[in-house]
């Protein structure tokens, strides 16, 4: 069948490939365009003349350039926070747990996903909250204070948000590892330890990869959280989100950063084989 | 008396209910090469991961080399196996597979990558230790997952059905060649099998598994010459098996017996000391050997004849023929333990 | 090493494993618990008084229940369109498409995961514009009305944003079908169509509950699209949102109720094993 | 002349630059069992494929019953296939299995549970129609993916081999059952392997695969006891190879032929055509047989000779004499092509 596509395939692959190419990448498109353009500063209005002026104002502007850094640093913490805590978690599900005592640990850590995405983002801001929150209150008997709101109280919200995305990949790789590779590693004279480092996360590579564009991706174009837990602080997303109403070209034009920098990510993670795994 | 690379004393495992191993005792003699024969199921598997330390027993002790390593871990005890599926790594290369057990030793770079080399060219695999397991061929992998295990220079090499992913060919020709290895290294080697042909082939000894017991160890010549149970004579090779009394009723005598159908002879005009005739019911031909059934008084008896010539024509025109079939007595294999 | 699970594995799960029961669940219970409380309507501070009263008010007004059924409507239709678009789409790709140009649409459907959350969704209102839009100019020409802003284009634009969550399982799941099952479907007797209806359909099942469990809870929680392209609409998220401040006992009450839901239909799903697919 | 199920014209198959398959010219004869023996990417599997309809011949014409279906979609032809994995549908029962040829046909609910019954009973599968195939064994499987295939009653039944992922035992005896079930319902098999002794013992004729081409097409006697070529010579069965240089040197004959090592007689006090004298090198203990290598000038001569009676202690200390070997010219088959 993967030799010979007939006729109903072709039918059949109709809807979906006008939608990929029309609406799919269309809209893609469009931003790109719009960020070309300009706002006139009289009507408000877009004026559709080509300008390089977005891109260099976004480039120029150092505030801009650092919000693009706290940004991906931001993006960047979550996932590496969320690999490491979906890795064992993960290893714990698929290769520790009985049968019984791993299915109620899925359903566990699917629950948390059905809740709104605002409630649990409240709920974090309610522990962050300074001087009464939780975490204050736990804190202060050992004489710390409670990092309050800010890109700490960020980070953690975005791994509780994301985390279920990291560990189901991971879950998945490992309940496909065969047992015979640990054995083999064991039998070598490994210890946990290393055969841990060198055959198991070598292994789960795809899927931690998989994982990681996910986090990473609903990390990036957040800009809820950090309003609600992140203090002062700023991320692309805000920046985009003051500037839609106001000046839709540079909006864009900042909205275009991350694409361009997930552009050449990619490349390089679509290589080790990222999506076989997921 | 040989000393022992193992002992295993009392040895058993139970899953839940089920009864894998049951009360398994086993010298295994420096340097030899002995077989676990059996069929799927009889416990073989599992006493060699026990060896190995994959699977604590629940009952019973291992020796290895006269020290009791029942509690010691996988990675702490001499032996290295070689796995059904190979179990390379697929992310490193061959090299590297090959390197690991040195490496995670601590090794040093140098020397670990010279040994690696010279294990590789043990198995005349040199050239292709840049590669990725999953592009070589079977007969390559399992080539690297014994160099992979010999490199440690192990007390005991385990080697868990290794030949069983292999074409026919491929397979009798690592046959030969795992059998020069271990004669040239002089390892102890411990072979699991479901394949009686291949443990007749490469032993000094075979231990027939059946039921997570051992039915019967010797030497291959003895296990297939002198059975002793019925299940030892069927499972190793093919046999006619007389009951008692089918005994007593074609040749007068109360006694059961396992009798190899090439011992048999058609129409011989030789001596023979017990001879009976019957009808050719079916004729196949096997390329080297002709294999007949002969009805003798509603019995049938398989009969191996070998091809010495072009004799195609004469042999298939033998059905429905009466013939005379004769043997020597000492052909006759009693059994201790006659069932079906 | 399945079986014998030791110190150094022991260890390496203390963290997760502390994670898993002391935050990620406390923080759901916590919003359990407050769903139980009540808020002073003069101080407007939470009252820690045992009460049923969110409850009862959730389930005897109407507007709330036809929020609900709103919500669970907007989540469900997302999650078909998902599946009717991704089945074909991924098949092309895993099956059909040549090894290149796989990977090229394997890149293509990542991309726009890195745009703005916000810019995606404001394309979208750029396309729905009553009068104006792109939308609108298109269908004129063929005398149809434009649906302009309410539930069809929240659904349009969630469709759009989650929809590479459903492809990449999915095409993880076809490319893991043997290909002699298909050639064994054809072998029998069966057209290109029955193939699909009876063996990559009922095979790909796990892989598709697993990428509606990512459509439908990312859906679910969603606020921002509805304000954005919803018009008047109203959804679950919103009702939340507008009483975070006010009423939290209440809000909690209201989140509550996809969680209860799902929970249930979690139960289910799981027994299909989705999650050894994803 | 019988009559043709299959007939093949020029048939060939391109992988980009590769010639998997280069013109082949075949006629497979209606209730014949046909073999198709070679080693691994020797063409054999791709022709399965393309007779079924999975792979569009790059030229020539695929001809089934008189009509050409060359272009025809492999689920509007009347052949089944049985698979080398079995690929059985994991979601359906075994039942449901059975009856889904029947069921995208169009068959009445009650019409076909009742004939994927009597196909279930027919490979004695019965009780199990509602078990999922992962809960079967190897051999469970195979039987189900041959009641699927048999239920619809094709003009030929295709197999890949089916038996390759069995136990040598389980193998054997589905050997004579699947022999038995064509003789039963006398659909034409076309039947895939690599094993030259399942060959052997199962075929009506064997066509002999070698890079793309068939090397020679017979019954398997004809193709055990004459082989054409050196390839045949070698890949059925062993053979002990002369080149014309050597027969030369050895025996003052200008002709390379092969000679099957079962066809040697050891000390024969019997009159022989040929003979000659050599030393034991090596002797293996393979059960019914002993194999001798024997060195003669130099040329390593293999020998098989049959256990016939309990001769193990004699034979092992052969090893080291001096011999004389002998055989009957017509043991010597001539080659036409003589390659390594």
């Amino acid at each position: 069948m993967s030799v010979n596509p007939n006729k109903a395939v072709v039918k059949l692959l109709a809807l979906p490939i006008t939608w990929l190419v029309a609406v799919y990448f269309g809209s893609l498109a469009l931003l790109l365009i719009t960020a070309f353009f300009t706002v006139d500063s009289f009507t408000n209005q877009v004026v559709h003349v080509f300008t390089l002026n977005n891109f260099i104002d976004v480039f120029s502007d150092s505030a801009y350039f650092k919000s693009t850094l706290r940004t991906l640093g931001v993006a960047t913490s979550v996932t590496i926070i969320c690999i490491l805590i979906a890795l064992p978690m993960s290893f714990y599900m698929a290769r520790i747990a009985s049968k019984a005592s791993r299915n109620i640990l899925i359903a566990l850590v699917l629950t948390p996903l059905w809740a709104s995405y605002l409630v649990k983002v409240y709920s974090w801001r309610t522990m962050f909250t300074p001087e009464t929150g939780v975490l204050a209150s736990l804190l202060r008997p050992l004489g710390i204070d409670s990092p309050g709101y800010g890109l700490f109280a960020v980070v953690v919200t975005l791994t509780y948000l994301w985390l279920p995305y990291m560990i189901l990949p991971i879950y998945a790789g490992l309940e496909r590892l065969p047992n015979s590779l640990l054995d083999a590693s064991s039998d070598l004279g490994a210890s946990t330890r290393q055969t841990l480092k060198d055959v198991v996360l070598p292994i789960l590579k795809p899927a931690i990869n998989a994982g990681s564009i996910f986090t990473f991706s609903l990390s990036l174009g957040d800009y809820i959280t950090v309003q609600i837990v992140g203090g002062k602080s700023q991320m692309l997303g805000n920046v985009v989100y003051q500037n839609f109403q106001l000046n839709l070209p540079f909006a864009a034009a900042v909205a275009m950063i991350p694409v361009l920098i997930m552009v050449g990510y990619l490349t390089a993670v679509r290589r080790s084989g990222a999506l076989e795994n997921l | 008396m040989p000393t022992s690379a193992i002992e295993l004393r009392g040895l058993a495992k139970s899953f839940g209910d089920v009864i894998a191993v049951n009360n398994i005792h086993l010298d295994v003699y420096d340097g030899e090469f002995l077989t676990l024969l059996g069929p799927s199921g009889s416990g073989k598997t599992t006493v060699l991961r026990m060896i190995a330390g994959f699977e604590p027993p629940t009952g019973g002790t291992i020796k290895l080399d006269g020290v009791d390593v029942t509690k010691t871990p996988a990675n702490k005890r001499d032996v290295n196996t070689v796995f059904q599926d190979y179990a390379l790594f697929p992310h490193m290369s061959v090299q590297e597979n090959v390197e690991y057990g040195l490496r995670v030793k601590g090794v040093d770079k140098e020397s670990r990558v010279k040994q690696a080399r010279d294990a590789l060219e043990g198995v005349a695999l040199a050239e292709l230790g840049s590669r990725k397991p999953s592009q070589l061929s079977g007969g390559q992998r399992q080539r690297v997952a014994l160099a992979r295990a010999l490199v440690n220079k192990p007390k005991v090499l385990l080697l868990d059905e290794p030949l069983g992913a292999l074409d026919l060919k491929l397979r009798q020709q690592m046959q030969s060649e795992l059998k020069q290895i271990q004669r040239d290294v002089g390892i102890t080697f411990v072979f699991v099998t479901h394949d009686q042909e291949e443990a007749l082939v490469m032993s000094d000894r075979i231990a027939v598994f059946n039921e997570g017991k051992i039915e019967q160890i010797d030497t291959a010549a003895n296990i297939y010459e002198h059975p002793k149970t019925s299940f030892v004579a069927g499972f190793v090779g093919s046999s006619n098996m007389f009951s008692s009394e089918v005994a007593g009723k074609l040749f007068g005598i109360a006694k059961s017996f396992s009798l190899r159908p090439e011992k048999i002879s058609i129409d011989s005009s030789g001596s023979a000391e017990r001879s009976i005739s019957g009808l050719v019911s079916d004729v196949e031909y096997l390329g080297p050997m002709t294999r007949y059934v002969v009805d003798v008084q509603g019995i049938q008896i398989i009969v191996l004849e070998q091809n010495e010539n072009d004799r195609f024509s004469d042999v298939s025109s033998r059905k429905g023929s009466s013939v005379k079939l004769s043997w020597r007595f000492d052909s006759e294999q009693l059994l201790e333990n006659f069932s079906g």
